[in-house]
């Protein structure tokens, strides 16, 4: 009857099919080698000294930067970076490090080096965060939690140069977490040239968003929510990157990377769902990497806002939480309860169930001692992003507020997108917060001075904004000495401190998870400053099942 | 009146019996008209007809599949969520908020904008044409993004996406009372009325509202279908119900965690929201088409 | 028609004037202060009392619209309290992203929705008609992000036919320019450009889809409704008792009368494209607006939500005036009607 | 004979707005003035659009008057007042089913004029209601029809009976038989001339056919772009 009209219509509904064909097989960029991580949150900079976040870390510090010296976790030592030896004066106070020479910086669109690296540039860098008249101190807000926290910036009394490839550090006082803060990723060095440049441009704000390193991989560009793209550092001190480019695609919800994973849309997930780890294990088109970084995950309450300043409220909030309920709904028993703020695996932790145990009756009792027989209203503020020490604080938060609601407390969940939510809690706008801290080293100090002393407190570092001058003493202590039996019997103290005054709470030490693609060569599980990305790549030959030989990674390229 | 009038009265329907009358006759319409009676019983009654607590939480039996299938409990018809609740007790909670709370809404909406509108219209010339064409304009916008505006000033949170959405509506329903009472009252019943000396509260409650019907109830049916969607979709997007609220939005929010290895805690509600929006369209575009025929005569 | 256009416009300036006294007394309206709210700069900034004092905060309320307007013209809408970003720069990025995506959506429902609603009322009441009917009614109930996660775990995760989420594999490296996808790779210089172009029509193929879906049936039912009536008719009966064959019929009667109905609705079936695409960039992480707009509500950015939400009202009455416009022109009878008033 | 109704120089002009800010203004009306004696009848004729219904719905009440004013018995009539010209003065409309509201029985309808205007029981209002309805050629079991389910000239009768039931001394009837067919339309004439023979009623016909003029009426009054053009008794206006 209308066949005109049908006609129109048949060719309108088949041009759709068409198109839809088109759809079956996915189009790739030829004869790439990019890697493709899937990340679970924006960069809140691109320098690592500025930060704190877990998520930063692993997109700038090791890809982007060096630093003199980094830790061998097999090997439980420190071994050369860009510095290639260091020697220490027998009262422990004067550092002296020589430099590795030959070591370029990127080469980019915005930015040529003419020099290579040289101690002017380990004096840059360190000068920035530790000399307030520097030009670059307050650039981008002027904050360097880590330094600050762990009060490097106070204890360094002096940074020079006696020739271009040596530098001398001179310390206040002998510290044994010394080398670790070095070691750890936060410790990077720029250059000291771009930042010349950049001074005479007027544009030093610059120096942070468009990065400069020596690492094995140069900025390309960043784009909000979707991506950071990386080129690969031609050369590279240690040799060029296994792949030409590195792409960081921002995903923040662990379901989705999951399925890109599955799909191929990504080749590298951190922080697999914690439901699906012993699904995605039995997979045999993903590879599962654990890796045992120490962490804790926290609840910490804010000790500024009442009704969180009474030690009392606090004691009741710890054992209104059921943690094993916790450890088996949110991480599907891929952690252990925490006992502790540090970690069981560390040789100064102490175990104190008895101080964390889940008793709502004394919660109640302990409530009404402190004057709230009916409960309050509370906010709970849940991390957005998932961390190695917590996949899903979300639903942690849920879970915790049907414990909260039966001792009569009414918790309200808050979260923001992860870069405004640590800016807010930075202000102190929170009630409680869960969160945590991953390990940058191993020493147990890094538990304790970073998290919760004075210094902290005004790095905005301490959650708790909770500053308690007995555990300021014993904590300092107990980094002056080497003495291990001392440091000890100083960290039980404290410990015994903390669960007397539940600042926080502390909730579980969990097992870091990554899963890559099949034809993910090179790939090793993350270590405490996060992913080392140089050495990966991608077999584009596959398919087939392909064993991943890991080896450690000390300069050579596969 | 005399009793033999009610003999006649059964005989002679009047124009909206009629139209209800037809509505009736048809079975599709008929299916919407009990679905969403009883989405009304559950959204009342629902609390009380849940075997477990929106909230309760089985820490054992996380994420358990609907009891038809293998690994199914027959305790929890529907399965569980990742937290372990029960997803039955969770969608029948949460048609209080889903279901109730637009309907709530549109209702007063509709009270107030109605009952503004009459009074519009009893003062004709007020809105002249100018006006009524910029209203006319400033409505084209819709109604999630005018309660995305409101939420941005007040917050977010469920009463105050509610708020939002009731507050959207009063002004639509306040025009199209407008418009309807003016196109009505230049017609010929109406000045027959009138010059019958009727009081102006008779005049627009028994004369002109049985003749606005149509008007009003595909209002109200596309408000009311509107609601519901908004107040799922502010759930969903973060911006309306806070967890722990079992709002048919917000469920699916949280379900996009979980929907490739539990894909009933994402179905379940969408579920539920569907049938909830086909049931009020169905309804809707029939008594719209039933009343537009037997208002035609 | 000048007259027309004349019109139209003045309801246009007139209505976005509102619409920039209601963005401009957001600032105040939102909690905090106002100065803050409207630039992004907070009290404690150093630039804090130049900022109050450009923006003429000391003066009358009139002047601080006036100061609120030409900020906005000169593109200085203020930095985002979340990340110190230019709202503008953003904005300029964001909104061909947008754009696009909406734009190609519309375009789907037009090339569709009309011929499916044509085709259902010329079989009216018969299966055909009843099948075109069911579905679009079902396609008006379905909750658009619940659609969206179904496809998504059907399309791209089950059946591995298209990408689950983004614009383009970021390995092709694009550069950005526009925002807009396609008109990015179209720039670029690179060798594969048209495997990238079938990379980033992959990725749009299932938000576009889902996307149109709502205005598609929106205009079929419309379409189907108008054409009854239409076929209704005497002159159409009239047409074809004069011999005119079907399809001369349908061409020259009915789809012209169709048609003019149908029209007038189209800035509604895109009034609501608009707020889906709010959810569609949510799920499929699409750089936009409406993704942008939905956190910063959440993350209460005021500066942002400012911008955004007068830029988002604004499209939509264009698109309105520029349909009743179109229709104006395209159909002069409605001409004589709109004078009337 | 005395002077029932006398009209003295009603003008009615309509503003209309042209765009935004323009006003335009149309003369419906200009200075007519008439007079109607008791029992007797008036036609008032013309074009399309020389302000005949203008004129009906100012003596019925509908709009008031620009200019000009309404005498009743010697008395003003004032815009506005219902109560008082619904005892006097009813209208039956050109279109009947428009005038008739769908949504409500005959019975209904009429009950709405008594009980706005008079003070009788309910008994008493429904007997008269059934008289009426009888008076008009309709049966009482119309009072519980809809308007809907009456033919065209029943519902005519049930718009007579609607304003007959008040017992008025003038009925207005603008164009009140131009929809109904010849028979049906000869069957509401003698309708009309019966009821002005039992109540003395005085009509004004709006009309354009001169032999309805013819046939009922006393005077002429021919209406041209709003102005009267002549007013004389029939069978001069007729003879021209």
């Amino acid at each position: 009857m209308h066949k005109q009209f049908n006609k129109v219509l048949k060719t309108i509904v088949g041009g759709l099919l068409a198109t839809s064909l088109i759809a079956c097989s996915p189009a790739l960029p030829p004869n790439s080698s990019g890697v493709l991580y899937c990340s679970e949150g924006n960069p809140e900079s691109f320098n690592p000294q500025m930060v704190t976040s877990a998520t930063t870390l692993d997109m700038t510090s090791l890809q982007l930067y060096d630093t003199l010296i980094e830790y061998n976790e097999q090997q439980q030592e420190f071994r050369p970076a860009l510095a290639t030896e260091w020697k220490v004066t027998s009262d422990g106070r004067v550092y002296t490090f020589s430099l590795r020479e030959n070591v370029q910086f990127h080469q980019t669109p915005y930015f040529s080096p003419t020099r290579s690296f040289t101690a002017d540039d380990v004096i840059f860098s360190f000068q920035r965060w530790l000399d307030p008249e520097h030009p670059y101190h307050f650039v981008s807000g002027g904050h360097y939690p880590f330094f600050r926290a762990t009060k490097l910036d106070q204890l360094i009394q002096r940074i020079s140069a006696p020739t271009p490839y040596t530098v001398r550090i001179e310390l206040r006082e002998p510290d044994s977490s010394f080398m670790s803060t070095l070691s750890s990723s936060f410790a990077v060095i720029l250059s000291a040239e771009y930042g010349q440049q950049l001074l005479l441009a007027h544009e030093p704000h610059r120096i942070d968003q468009q990065p400069i390193g020596t690492g094995p991989f140069k900025f390309r560009d960043f784009r909000q929510d979707v991506s950071v793209n990386y080129l690969r550092h031609d050369t590279y001190w240690r040799g060029p990157a296994a792949s030409e480019s590195l792409v960081f695609r921002i995903t923040p919800s662990d379901h989705k990377r999951m399925l890109m994973l599955l799909t191929g849309d990504c080749d590298i997930s951190p922080y697999p769902p914690a439901r699906d780890i012993a699904w995605l294990k039995q997979r045999d088109d993903v590879n599962v990497q654990q890796s045992l970084s120490p962490n804790t995950a926290f609840w910490a309450f804010n000790t500024e806002r009442p009704p969180f300043n009474q030690p009392l409220v606090r004691q009741a909030l710890a054992h209104a939480i059921n943690r094993e309920a916790l450890i088996r709904s949110v991480y599907y028993d891929h952690a252990v309860i925490a006992e502790s703020i540090l970690p069981d695996t560390s040789w100064a932790h102490v175990a104190l169930p008895e101080a964390y145990s889940y008793d709502p009756v004394k919660a109640r009792n302990l409530l009404t001692a402190a004057g709230f027989p009916n409960g309050f209203s509370m906010d709970i503020w849940a991390l957005p992003v998932q961390r190695s020490y917590n996949p899903s604080a979300r639903m942690m938060a849920e879970k915790m507020q049907a414990d909260l609601a039966f001792v009569g407390i009414r918790a309200n969940i808050v979260s923001y997108e992860w870069r405004s939510f640590r800016r807010r809690l930075a202000q102190g706008e929170h009630d409680s917060v869960l969160i945590g801290w991953s390990a940058d080293h191993s020493d147990p100090d890094n538990f304790f001075r970073p998290l919760l002393t004075c210094a902290a407190k005004r790095s905005v570092n301490n959650r708790a904004l909770w500053c308690h001058e007995g555990f300021d003493q014993l904590v300092t202590a107990a980094i002056r000495t080497t003495e291990i039996s001392e440091r000890q019997r100083l960290y039980r103290a404290a410990q015994q401190l903390l669960a007397e005054e539940v600042p926080v709470l502390p909730l579980a030490h969990s097992i870091r998870y990554q899963v890559s693609r099949k034809n993910v060569q090179g790939i090793l599980p993350p270590t405490f400053g996060g992913i080392r990305l140089h050495p990966v790549y991608i077999d584009r030959s596959e398919p087939g099942p392909v064993t991943s030989t890991v080896t450690e990674n000390t300069g050579g390229v596969p | 009146m005399q009793p033999n009038d009610l003999y006649y009265e059964e005989r002679n329907p009047s124009p909206l019996q009629q139209a209800w009358l037809d509505f009736y006759a048809k079975p599709l319409a008929r299916a919407s008209l009990y679905t969403l009676c009883f989405l009304l019983f559950i959204a009342l009654f629902g609390s009380w007809l849940a075997p477990f607590g929106a909230n309760e939480q089985f820490s054992e039996l996380l994420s358990l599949p609907p009891a038809w299938s293998n690994h199914g409990d027959l305790r929890f018809l529907l399965g569980t969520d990742s937290l372990g609740r029960d997803m039955l007790s969770r969608i029948l909670h949460g048609a209080r908020f889903t279901f109730g709370l637009p309907l709530l809404m549109v209702c007063m909406a509709a009270l107030l904008g109605i009952s503004a509108g009459v009074m519009v219209a009893m003062n004709v010339g007020v809105a002249s044409s100018a006006v009524k064409h910029l209203l006319g304009v400033l409505f084209s916008i819709p109604s999630l993004l005018l309660a995305l505006i409101i939420i941005a000033v007040i917050g977010p949170g469920l009463p105050n996406a509610a708020l939002a959405i009731g507050l959207v509506f009063v002004p639509q329903f306040l025009l199209t009372t407008r418009n309807a009472i003016v196109e009505e009252l230049g017609k010929d019943y109406v000045i027959a009325s009138q010059l019958n000396g009727v009081s102006s509260r008779y005049l627009f409650v028994a004369v002109i509202l049985p003749n606005i019907v149509k008007p009003l109830v595909t209002q109200f049916t596309l408000a009311f279908s509107a609601a519901i969607l908004d107040i799922a979709a502010l759930g969903f997007l973060g911006l309306g119900a806070q967890a722990p609220v079992p709002e048919w939005g917000a469920m699916l929010a949280l379900s996009v965690e979980f929907a490739y290895n539990t894909p009933w805690v994402m179905a379940l509600p969408g579920l539920a929201l569907f049938i909830t929006l086909i049931s009020v369209n169905v309804m809707g575009e029939t008594l719209r088409s039933t009343l537009q025929a037997r208002m035609e005569h | 028609m000048i007259r027309i256009i004349l019109r139209q416009f003045t309801v246009l300036a007139l209505t976005l004037f509102v619409l920039t006294v209601l963005a401009f007394s957001l600032a105040f309206w939102f909690p905090g202060n106002a100065i803050t709210n409207a630039s992004g700069v907070l009290v404690t900034d150093i630039h804090y009392q130049a900022v109050a004092t450009a923006r003429a905060f000391d003066k009358n309320i009139i002047s601080q619209y006036l100061a609120y307007m030409a900020h906005f013209f000169a593109f200085d809408w203020g930095v985002s309290l979340q990340d110190g970003a230019s709202v503008w720069q953003e904005f300029k990025l964001r909104f061909p992203a947008t754009l696009e995506l909406s734009l190609l959506a519309m375009a789907l429902a037009l090339l569709l929705g009309p011929p499916l609603g044509i085709l259902a009322a010329m079989h009216h009441n018969k299966p055909i008609d009843q099948i075109i009917t069911f579905f679009s009614l079902s396609g008006y109930s379905i909750p658009v992000f619940w659609m969206a996660q179904l496809s998504i775990l059907i399309f791209a995760v089950a059946l591995g036919w298209v990408p689950i989420a983004g614009q383009v594999n970021p390995l092709f490296d694009i550069p950005l320019v526009s925002g807009s996808i396609l008109v990015d790779i179209w720039l670029a210089e690179q060798p594969y450009r048209g495997i990238a172009l079938l990379n980033a029509l992959q990725h749009m193929i299932l938000p576009v889809i889902v996307l149109a879906t709502v205005p598609l049936v929106l205009l079929i039912r419309l379409t189907r409704n108008a054409c009854v009536d239409v076929l209704r008719l005497n002159f159409v009966k009239g047409a074809y008792a004069r011999g005119l064959s079907t399809p001369e019929v349908l061409f020259k009667h009915v789809i012209p009368n169709t048609m003019q109905e149908v029209t007038l609705h189209i800035s509604t079936a895109f009034s609501l494209l608009i707020t889906n695409t709010l959810i569609i960039e949510m799920i499929f992480s699409w750089p936009g607006l409406g993704r942008w707009l939905v956190r910063s509500i959440y993350e209460r950015d005021y500066p942002v939500i400012q911008g955004v939400l007068l830029l988002l009202a604004s499209l939509i009455l264009l698109v309105n005036v520029a349909t009743t416009i179109f229709h104006a022109w395209r159909f002069p009878r409605v001409r004589r009607e709109l004078n009337a008033t | 004979m005395s002077c029932l109704l006398r009209a003295e120089a009603i003008s009615k002009t309509y503003d209309t707005h042209m765009g935004w800010f323009r006003k335009h203004s149309q003369v419906a009306l200009h200075n007519v003035s008439f007079e109607l004696h008791e029992g007797k009848s008036l036609a008032v004729m013309g074009n399309n659009g020389s302000g005949k219904s203008t004129l009906a719905a100012i003596i019925a009440g509908a709009i008031a008057p620009t200019s000009g004013e309404l005498f009743f018995q010697g008395t003003k009539l004032l815009s506005g007042d219902f109560k008082n010209r619904a005892q006097n003065i009813r209208m039956v409309f050109q279109d009947s089913e428009a005038s008739l509201n769908p949504h409500k029985t005959i019975g209904k309808q009429l009950h709405e004029a008594l009980w706005f205007n008079t003070k009788l029981t309910l008994t008493q209002r429904n007997d008269l209601i059934t008289s009426t309805l009888l008076r008009v050629g309709l049966l009482d079991e119309h009072r519980v029809f809809y308007p809907y389910m009456m033919s065209n000239g029943q519902r005519q009768r049930a718009c007579i009976a609607r304003a007959i039931i008040l017992n008025p001394k003038v009925l207005v009837a603008d164009e009140a038989l131009a929809n109904l067919d010849t028979s049906v339309r000869a069957q509401i004439l003698n309708l009309l001339l019966d009821l002005q023979d039992d109540f003395k009623m005085s009509y004004i016909f709006i009309t354009h056919s001169p032999e309805i003029a013819h046939h009922m009426a006393d005077h002429v009054l021919v209406l041209k772009d709003g102005a009267v053009e002549s007013y004389s008794l029939t069978t001069t206006a007729i003879e021209k």
